[in-house]
């Protein structure tokens, strides 16, 4: 076995891919063939690092040096530098916001510093398409160990002491489903890994299954075990996720010649196997039964739930279904123990499978923050910390307003709740939910009616049209918000949402409807004054509703500064601009057609916006 | 020969005659009224399957001027398939007869269905003055 | 059995049954507008939400498809919160449908008048498609064809056939277009072909059905052409409501093998194609009948209960009756159908007694031959039937009559006054001839019986056994040996009944003693013969190196005794020694 | 490939079990040579492979091997520094391939140190 | 004193007689048994020794060849007068055998071509044609006169048994001469008149050692044509045999040499007529649905007619083919 002094592990994540990151790593090939160090470097592609703002990346171990934000013209440098000479490049590694000196060690800085890896433990350690790395990291112990040491029973005792609650969104305890879907009678059952991450922003998933595709299987097998009678694993991920699907396929070709998946795993009785099935990117096929009906060949729509999937599933029979991220969590709660995972996060959770939320969760931090990207982090972390420690703060020094979380269903917590911790039941609490980990920070630029219409919009659209409320519903609702940001709306308007919300939470046949308000039910909460301010005023505080901002000319400045140049009178679109060269313009409010064009072109800041 | 024996000369035809078609069918132009060949004289087989190729040598030996085998339509045959085989003798027979210098057109088949009294009767005296048209046969001893 | 509490009323019901039957047993409404017993709640209209009380908790729930599990639920159908809800859910669809009746009275149940929404969706048509699902759902879980389904998402959803296009796959039951609530799926009949008129075709109308109302035994079947459980294993609706279970859909046509020693073939006729026959207009023109249909137009259990009626509905004033339609005609069936006069003359009798039309009967003779019938035609002609002798040349419309309404131009030779004569009339009935089945030949060759010229099954002897056949045990009865009316065909029938008795009542038949035979001396198993027999009675045995007849097999043709080279084979009651003694004789004068 | 045993598990992890030391920058021992020009001029180059070498030819699994730019001691180049996780790092000076392998041999197999050719005990680091 | 033993040679190819000397050293037991008075073709008898003998004088006369001219039937006339036994020997005599191939004509153009149209003619005897009676100086010559068909020996007499073959074989001859000694030594009765001697009551087939199978012939070879499987039924490879319709007794000679029966042993006990029980044997077995296909087979067979009566033509039913004229008074 041929081994390397010098590991060089290149983000392969779908961000830095994006960014490059595969020509990074030809560049860096070619490079130390150059100055012969092949026999000394190895060049190592990972799944997502998780800084993705900073991305390309290339982590030099054993040393641990973070390079950022390269570019293929800095690989001679930092090749003939760092690895030839032993000499870290300064100028290509991570300097902090408001600071100076880079911070040369991926561990020292604060992003990662204050992260918890449980789910991303694997994060930039391994190869994701090479099933070698993945045991050489501990994998599929915990398999072994439960085939070989552990009744079904025991194992499923094991899950629901560690407190482990879906990471999909909902928070159901994951043992009780793997109970209850074991208590069923029936000689098929199927367990199926949710990974249509459809919540625009989000996208742990995406990262877990192409740095760590094993870590999933392995949970699906460990579950499987548990569950018992389970004929066989499906893996539902949307098509959107080229490279996720091309690396789940690897890993389960892979994890087929090893024996580990087909029949008489390790030699015993156990056998499981799992297929792919690609989702046609609904954001509906992320609700459990419309992802089953979509595995069954039909167009993704949800049905009633009263009678739960575990009972009654795909095709009708025994189905536990979990999100990527639980099932990942599964293989170190088994190797490490119940206890050590409960020791991780909120609440208690030996009396009440509800009554904590235990582990890590990982979030994927987007929107005016510093480090955008995918952070873990134990149960229980303040807003706080994830925003300002581990996002580094927000952008260009801007004033904080809300943070977004749980996706287009969740809701949006405001400032003065930047402390809460961030568990299953403190979110609910707020009006917003955990969701599966979108979290998107806004800051003072941001008007939250115009945020609210923004994820509306999304679910409407995305809502698969079977049921009235949800339908019809939403529409009407994106109606009335269209309105109030364009300055037609009412004051009755802001308590025909709310009834209209109420009626569409309550009514809905799934979760995408029951939850599609929440986004206007916050904002009306916390940020009534702005809706006020548009529908009373036709003002947006934020300055981002077009239809509500007025553009004026500074005669003054107009006259003195730019001499009545006229450009702006050209430019506009709507000949809303009358004035004569050399002499001041106005704008004819009744024309303006509030596109802008004249602030853009005015070279004189003689156009003003409010 | 004398004219006056000529004018008088009838030709005799043997006719072999399945008992399921074209001998019913014989039956219904009797029973029909219509008027067939005097010349002819029956013999009844059950099938024409049954017409031994000799029959019809003896037949032209012992001064028939012609011969006709009737039988059912093929396909229709009361034993499925005897007619096919009556098809294939009378073929070949012709092609014998004609070695024999007997002109072949001395021997007919025919398929006469039960139903065909008409068309036995005017087969019959169509054979008649087919005959009468190729005179007499005389073998030469 | 578990007890549940539905507005404060405790109904016993069985586990699994949702709250809507729950509710329906114990008389409390519950609005629903997606929702049939057919099929799987959909769940989709939301109407039928209600809360259910488990302890401290509410929940809403939809009562179409919430399955009830447990004791002591209680179920509040119509608080506050319900009545918010559903208002609101109407008022959703009434802004988009204003006009849909099912929308607008649902609204008005529900106490909405107008919605405080606008729509900018807004349909005013009054048969807009819902998007309720009915259609879909029946086509896919009910009549399994599964054709209909929901194309695009949110707002723009809509009901679709596969690639919007009419699909082969649709095998037309009209299951979509019977539960659309609204009217928006229509049925377009594009077959006009089953019938002359659409409305009187003959055959099944419904799936199930009593063939004709004096079938016997009078009990409904399945026709399988237009059962949707037979075209795609759905449906099964009919089993559901048959109490005594009597629907099997298993039952199949089977052939079954009866060992019979008598056959009596009574196939009967059809008629002859009118359509062929384009100068009568026969399902071209209106008014014009085939007697058939005449007959079922004169039933009391007919399409018009009896009366004689134009396709207009009104009373014709003059009736045509054209007998001979192909019968004692050179170019279709030179032979005359018997029954045609008869049945026309009782026409003329039941138009004179039904209306007060003039009625013509247009014939070449009239062939009264029966007892009884003669003393019918001269009744018919004192009742002033006009009888005009003459074949018809041609019938044509004319549009405008004095009055405005089209009538019929019957044109004819009146051979009689020696006249040509065109006659107005408002309804005509043609007689056409009768034929034979048209699987005549098929069953001739079945049976190895014969057909006559005309097609008909061939009699063994027309005078002295007009019964039986060639074929021994096989019996002719009834119209499929020729046209005959009633009397004739049932005395032929008791005929060949009785024919049939005395033979059972023998207890052994006789056979034929024509029989082939090898002799053993003679033959020397050149195997000639082996392949002949139709009937597989010859074998080769080979230890003798010979052939062998096996005599119960053999049905004496004498094809394999004309075949043997070495005449080893002898024809009983055929040998060649007779037979060419009989040539010796017959041409020995 | 055959089908896995429990065993194998162990096996393919002890394998790779070096590049995950290198990948976590862990390991018992971090052998650094010093890389830079004076160094390199000096044969440092020869001194590294035997390290590579060495580390293959005992299959040792917790070493780690680095370099470092000039450590400002250019007169007694070709230098290395070992340091064994928990104690101060020692300098060697003045290496060359059979020195280098004794040490490899004697501290960083053993953890005793060589003498003869340590500089000093203790150094400025990185950060 | 000894049984007396004639035989005679009418026409045919001597092939008999040699048959008879075949019998090898039984011969001399035949001379030791017999007192052999007339054999023209062996030892110098005269007709007139003969004409002087008493009617009934010859216990028994082997009669081979056919009647062909008015020698071959005087002689036949006279040596039945003259035995008690007359046999027609060999197919010749008992059904005209090759010589009544001449029958496919009449003598006219037999005489055409041999006599004037045959390259073998020279050109100062072409067309001159033999006439019974020529008048010389020296007084008057007479030769036969040629029929105008030939005939087989009971066509013209009454003939007591039959020996058939072409030639019979030697076996056959010997069985039966063993079987005639054996009679007139122990004065057992004789066989019934017009029994067929030397040979079976079977067909060919029933000597034939190939294997039989349900026939279905779809075209006709001739022997140069195929390699016939040695151990399978000549008929069924298509390999033209008139065995099926040939009388046993010769221990299927031919077909043991690949070839196919030529139907010398005449027809069975029953069969009329050998050609056309071939044909009605033959047509029931080939492959064809339509007349046009079973002409197309028929087709494929050279010379039906010549095939199926290559030796029984004289003794077939209509024993002649008819000239294509009609016979002229100089035919008789």
């Amino acid at each position: 076995m041929k081994s390397y002094r010098l590991q060089l592990m290149v983000c392969a994540g779908t961000g830095c891919v994006s960014n490059h990151s595969f020509e990074i790593k030809d560049a860096l090939e070619k490079e130390i063939a150059k100055h012969k160090l092949q026999t000394e470097a190895e060049v190592v592609t990972t799944g997502c690092n998780g800084f993705c703002g900073a991305g390309p990346l290339v982590v030099v171990q054993p040393d641990g040096i973070f390079y950022q934000m390269l570019k293929v013209s800095d690989i001679p440098l930092l090749v003939e530098e760092h690895l030839l000479k032993g000499r870290p490049v300064k100028k290509l590694m991570y300097v902090p916001p408001k600071e100076e000196a880079p911070i040369p060690k991926m561990s020292n800085i604060p992003f990662f510093s204050d992260q918890t890896l449980v789910a991303l433990r694997n994060r930039g350690m391994i190869d994701p398409e090479n099933i070698n790395d993945y045991i050489a990291r501990g994998g599929y112990k915990a398999l072994a160990k439960v085939l070989m040491s552990m009744t079904p029973d025991e194992v499923l005792q094991e899950i629901k002491k560690s407190g482990l609650r879906g990471r999909g969104g909902g928070g159901f305890p994951t043992g009780i489903k793997w109970e209850t879907c074991k208590r069923i009678q029936s000689d098929t059952k199927y367990v199926i890994c949710n990974a249509d991450e459809g919540d625009p922003g989000a996208f742990m998933d995406r990262s877990i299954i192409e740095g760590d595709p094993h870590s999933v299987i392995e949970g699906m097998m460990i579950g499987a075990y548990a569950i018992q009678n389970i004929c066989e694993g499906y893996i539902y991920v949307r098509m959107e996720y080229p490279l996720a699907i091309k690396r789940f396929n690897i890993a389960i070709e892979q994890a087929k010649e090893y024996g580990l998946l087909g029949e008489k795993i390790f030699d015993t009785d156990f056998n499981f196997d799992i297929k792919v099935r690609r989702g046609a990117g609904a954001f509906v096929c992320g609700e459990s039964t419309a992802l089953m009906t979509s595995i069954e060949g039909n167009p993704g729509e949800p049905r009633a739930k009263y009678i739960h999937t575990v009972e009654k599933g795909l095709w009708d029979k025994p189905t536990c279904l979990n999100n990527v991220e639980t099932w990942t969590n599964v293989p170190p709660i088994i190797l490490k123990g119940a206890e050590w995972f409960s020791s991780i996060g909120t609440g208690d959770v030996t009396h009440d499978a509800w009554g904590g939320s235990k582990g890590t969760k990982v979030f994927s931090l987007a929107g005016k923050v510093n480090n955008t990207g995918l952070v873990e982090v134990p149960m229980g972390i303040t807003l706080r910390d994830i925003i300002f420690n581990i996002g580094g703060g927000i952008r260009d020094g801007k004033k904080f307003k809300a943070v977004q979380t749980g996706g287009p269903s969740g809701g949006f917590i405001p400032e003065n709740l930047i402390n809460l911790p961030v568990d299953y039941e403190e979110l609910t609490k707020v009006g917003s939910m955990m969701g599966s980990g979108g979290m998107v920070v806004m800051d003072e630029d941001n008007c939250m009616v115009d945020m609210a219409k923004y994820f509306l919009k999304f679910t409407q659209e995305e809502s698969c049209g079977k049921c009235i409320p949800c339908r019809e519903g939403t529409k009407r609702m994106l109606d009335i918000l269209e309105n109030i940001t364009s300055g037609k709306g009412k004051e009755e308007d802001l308590n025909l949402l709310e009834e209209l919300s109420n009626v569409i939470v309550e009514s809905s046949l799934c979760a995408l409807g029951g939850s599609a308000p929440n986004p206007v039910l916050t904002t009306l909460k916390y940020f009534r004054e702005e809706y006020e301010a548009h529908v009373k005023d036709k003002k947006c505080p934020a300055r981002v509703c077009k239809q509500l901002l007025t553009y004026t000319i500074d005669e003054k400045q107009c006259v003195e500064v730019g001499h009545g140049c006229g450009v702006c009178k050209k430019n506009c679109p709507d000949n809303a601009i009358i004035g004569e060269i050399k002499k001041a313009h106005h704008i004819d409010q009744n024309k303006c057609g509030k596109c802008g064009v004249c602030y853009d072109v005015c070279r004189f800041n003689a156009i003003r916006v409010e | 020969m004398s004219t006056t024996k000529e004018k008088s000369w009838s030709p005799r035809i043997v006719a072999f005659l399945c008992n399921w078609c074209t001998y019913t069918g014989a039956d219904l132009a009797g029973v029909s009224r219509l008027k067939s060949s005097p010349s002819v004289r029956v013999i009844r087989t059950m099938c024409s399957g049954r017409v031994d190729p000799t029959f019809v040598l003896k037949a032209f030996k012992l001064g028939a001027d012609g011969v006709m085998i009737g039988g059912c339509h093929i396909g229709d045959c009361h034993y499925s398939e005897g007619n096919f085989k009556t098809l294939r003798r009378v073929e070949m027979l012709k092609i014998l007869l004609d070695q024999y210098g007997i002109d072949p057109r001395r021997l007919r088949l025919e398929w006469i269905s039960a139903s065909e009294g008409d068309k036995y009767a005017h087969t019959t005296l169509d054979f008649e003055q087919q005959l009468r048209e190729l005179g007499p046969l005389q073998l030469t001893e | 059995m578990i007890t549940v509490n539905i507005d404060g009323k405790d109904i016993q019901v069985a586990e699994e049954t949702t709250i809507v039957k729950a509710a329906e047993s114990a008389g409390i409404w519950i609005p629903t507008m997606c929702y049939s017993e057919l099929f799987e709640p959909y769940g989709i209209c939301r109407l039928c939400s209600v809360e259910i009380i488990r302890g401290k908790r509410t929940r809403i729930v939809t009562a179409c498809n919430y399955p009830l599990r447990e004791n002591g639920l209680k179920i509040r159908t119509n608080s506050p919160v319900i009545q918010e809800i559903r208002k609101v859910l109407i008022e959703l669809m009434l802004s988009r449908w204003p006009n849909v009746p099912v929308v607008k009275n649902m609204a008005a149940s529900l106490g909405v008048i107008e919605p405080k929404f606008v729509s900018l969706e807004r349909d005013e048509a009054e048969d807009a498609c819902i998007l309720c699902g009915m259609c879909v759902n029946i086509c896919r879980d009910v009549v399994k064809a599964n054709i209909l389904g929901f194309a695009n998402r949110g707002i723009k959803r809509e009901v679709v056939l596969p690639y919007e296009k009419m699909n082969s796959e649709c095998i037309v039951c009209g299951a979509c277009a019977y539960v659309c609530p609204t009217g928006h799926i229509k049925i377009k009949s594009l077959d006009y072909e089953r019938g002359a008129v659409a409305d009187w075709y003959l055959g099944p109308k419904t799936a199930i059905n009593i063939p004709t109302l004096q079938a016997v035994p009078r009990v409904p079947k399945i026709d399988e052409e237009s059962c949707i459980k037979t075209q795609t294993g759905g449906c099964g609706i009919c089993s559901t409501y048959c109490e005594p279970e009597a629907i099997n859909y298993e039952d199949k046509d089977e052939e079954v093998e009866i060992e019979v020693g008598q056959i009596l073939l009574a196939t009967g006729f059809q008629l002859i194609d009118l359509k062929q026959m384009p100068q009568y207009g026969y399902g071209r023109l209106d008014n014009v009948y085939s007697s058939l249909e005449f007959e079922h137009m004169l039933n009391s259990t007919g399409p018009t209960g009896g009366l004689v009626k134009c396709k207009d509905g009104s009373e014709p004033r003059a009736v045509g009756i054209i007998h001979c339609i192909g019968s004692r005609d050179e170019n279709y069936h030179k032979y005359c159908s018997r029954v045609c006069c008869m049945y026309a003359l009782k026409f003329a009798h039941l138009v004179k007694d039904r209306t007060k039309a003039e009625v013509y009967q247009f014939y070449i003779d009239m062939r009264a031959f029966g007892k009884g019938y003669e003393e019918f035609y001269k009744r018919l002609l004192d009742e002033g039937v006009n009888m005009i002798r003459g074949k018809v040349a041609e019938i044509a419309e004319v549009h405008s009559g004095s009055d405005g309404k089209p009538y019929l131009l019957v044109k004819c030779e009146d051979t009689l006054i020696g006249k040509f004569r065109e006659i107005a009339l408002d309804m005509v009935i043609l007689c056409p001839a009768i034929e034979p089945q048209f699987d005549a030949a098929d069953v001739k060759k079945i049976f190895s019986i014969s057909q006559s010229p005309d097609k008909f099954f061939l009699e063994r002897h027309p005078k002295l056994d007009p019964i039986s056949t060639m074929t021994d045990g096989v019996f002719i009865a009834g119209c499929a040996q020729g046209p005959k009316d009633i009397p004739d065909s049932v005395a032929q029938a008791s005929a060949a009944a009785a024919r049939m008795l005395s033979l059972i009542s023998l207890g052994e038949v006789a056979l034929d003693p024509v029989k082939a035979e090898v002799v053993d001396e003679y033959c020397s198993g050149c195997r000639i013969c082996n392949n002949l027999c139709p009937y597989g009675a010859i074998s080769f045995v080979d230890d003798k190196k010979i052939s062998n007849i096996n005599e119960m097999l053999c049905k004496g043709c004498g094809t394999c005794v004309a075949a043997c080279p070495a005449s080893a084979i002898t024809g009983k009651g055929f040998t060649d020694m007779q037979i060419l003694s009989e040539i010796e004789g017959l041409l020995s004068i | 490939m055959p089908k896995l045993k429990i065993e194998d598990l162990e096996k393919i992890s002890d394998e790779f079990k070096r590049t995950m030391t290198v990948r976590e920058g862990g390991g018992k021992v971090k052998v650094t040579v010093h890389m830079g020009t004076c160094g390199i001029a000096a044969g440092a180059r020869e001194i590294m492979n035997t390290f590579v070498q060495q580390i293959e030819e005992k299959n040792v699994k917790d070493v780690i091997l680095t370099t470092s730019g000039c450590a400002g001691l250019c007169s007694r180049e070709p230098m290395a520094t070992v340091e064994v996780l928990g104690q101060a790092p020692v300098k060697y000076v003045d290496l060359n391939s059979e020195k280098a392998k004794k040490i490899f041999e004697e501290h960083v197999l053993k953890g005793v140190l060589v003498k003869d050719y340590a500089l000093s005990i203790g150094s400025e680091r990185i950060q | 004193m000894k049984p007396k033993l004639a035989l005679y040679w009418a026409s045919s190819c001597g092939g008999c007689e040699i048959a008879v000397v075949d019998i090898e050293e039984k011969i001399l037991d035949v001379a030791d048994f017999f007192d052999i008075v007339f054999w023209p073709c062996v030892m110098d008898f005269k007709y007139k020794d003969v004409e002087a003998m008493p009617d009934g004088d010859i216990t028994i006369c082997l009669f081979n060849g056919a009647i062909r001219t008015s020698e071959n039937e005087y002689l036949a006339k006279l040596l039945r007068a003259k035995s008690k036994v007359l046999v027609a020997f060999g197919s010749c005599a008992q059904e005209g055998c090759i010589p009544g191939l001449a029958n496919f004509y009449d003598k006219n153009s037999i005489f055409e071509f041999v006599y004037k149209n045959s390259p073998s003619v020279d050109e100062q005897s072409k067309g001159i044609y033999p006439v019974p009676i020529t008048h010389m100086p020296e007084g008057e010559i007479e030769i036969p006169e040629f029929w105008n068909t030939v005939k087989t020996l009971d066509q013209v007499v009454e003939v007591d048994y039959y020996i058939p073959g072409c030639p019979p074989q030697s076996f056959q001859i010997l069985n039966a001469v063993g079987a005639v000694i054996d009679i007139l030594k122990n004065g057992k009765p004789l066989p019934p008149k017009g029994t067929v001697l030397g040979a079976g009551d079977k067909t060919c087939c029933d000597e034939c050692p190939r294997e039989r199978k349900e026939k279905k012939i779809k075209r006709f070879y001739r022997p140069q044509e195929i390699i016939p499987d040695p151990n399978e039924c000549l008929l069924d490879q298509g390999i033209m045999c008139v065995g099926p319709a040939t009388r046993s007794g010769c221990d299927a000679l031919c077909v043991k040499a690949n070839i196919g029966c030529r139907g010398c042993y005449g027809a069975p006990p029953n069969v009329t007529d050998q050609g056309a029980k071939m044909v009605a044997a033959l047509s029931s077995v080939i492959d064809a649905q339509t007349p046009e296909e079973a002409r197309k087979i028929m087709e494929t067979l050279a010379d039906p007619l010549g095939t199926f009566y290559r030796f029984s033509m004289a003794s077939s039913i209509l024993k002649r083919v008819q000239p294509k004229t009609r016979p002229d008074s100089s035919g008789k």
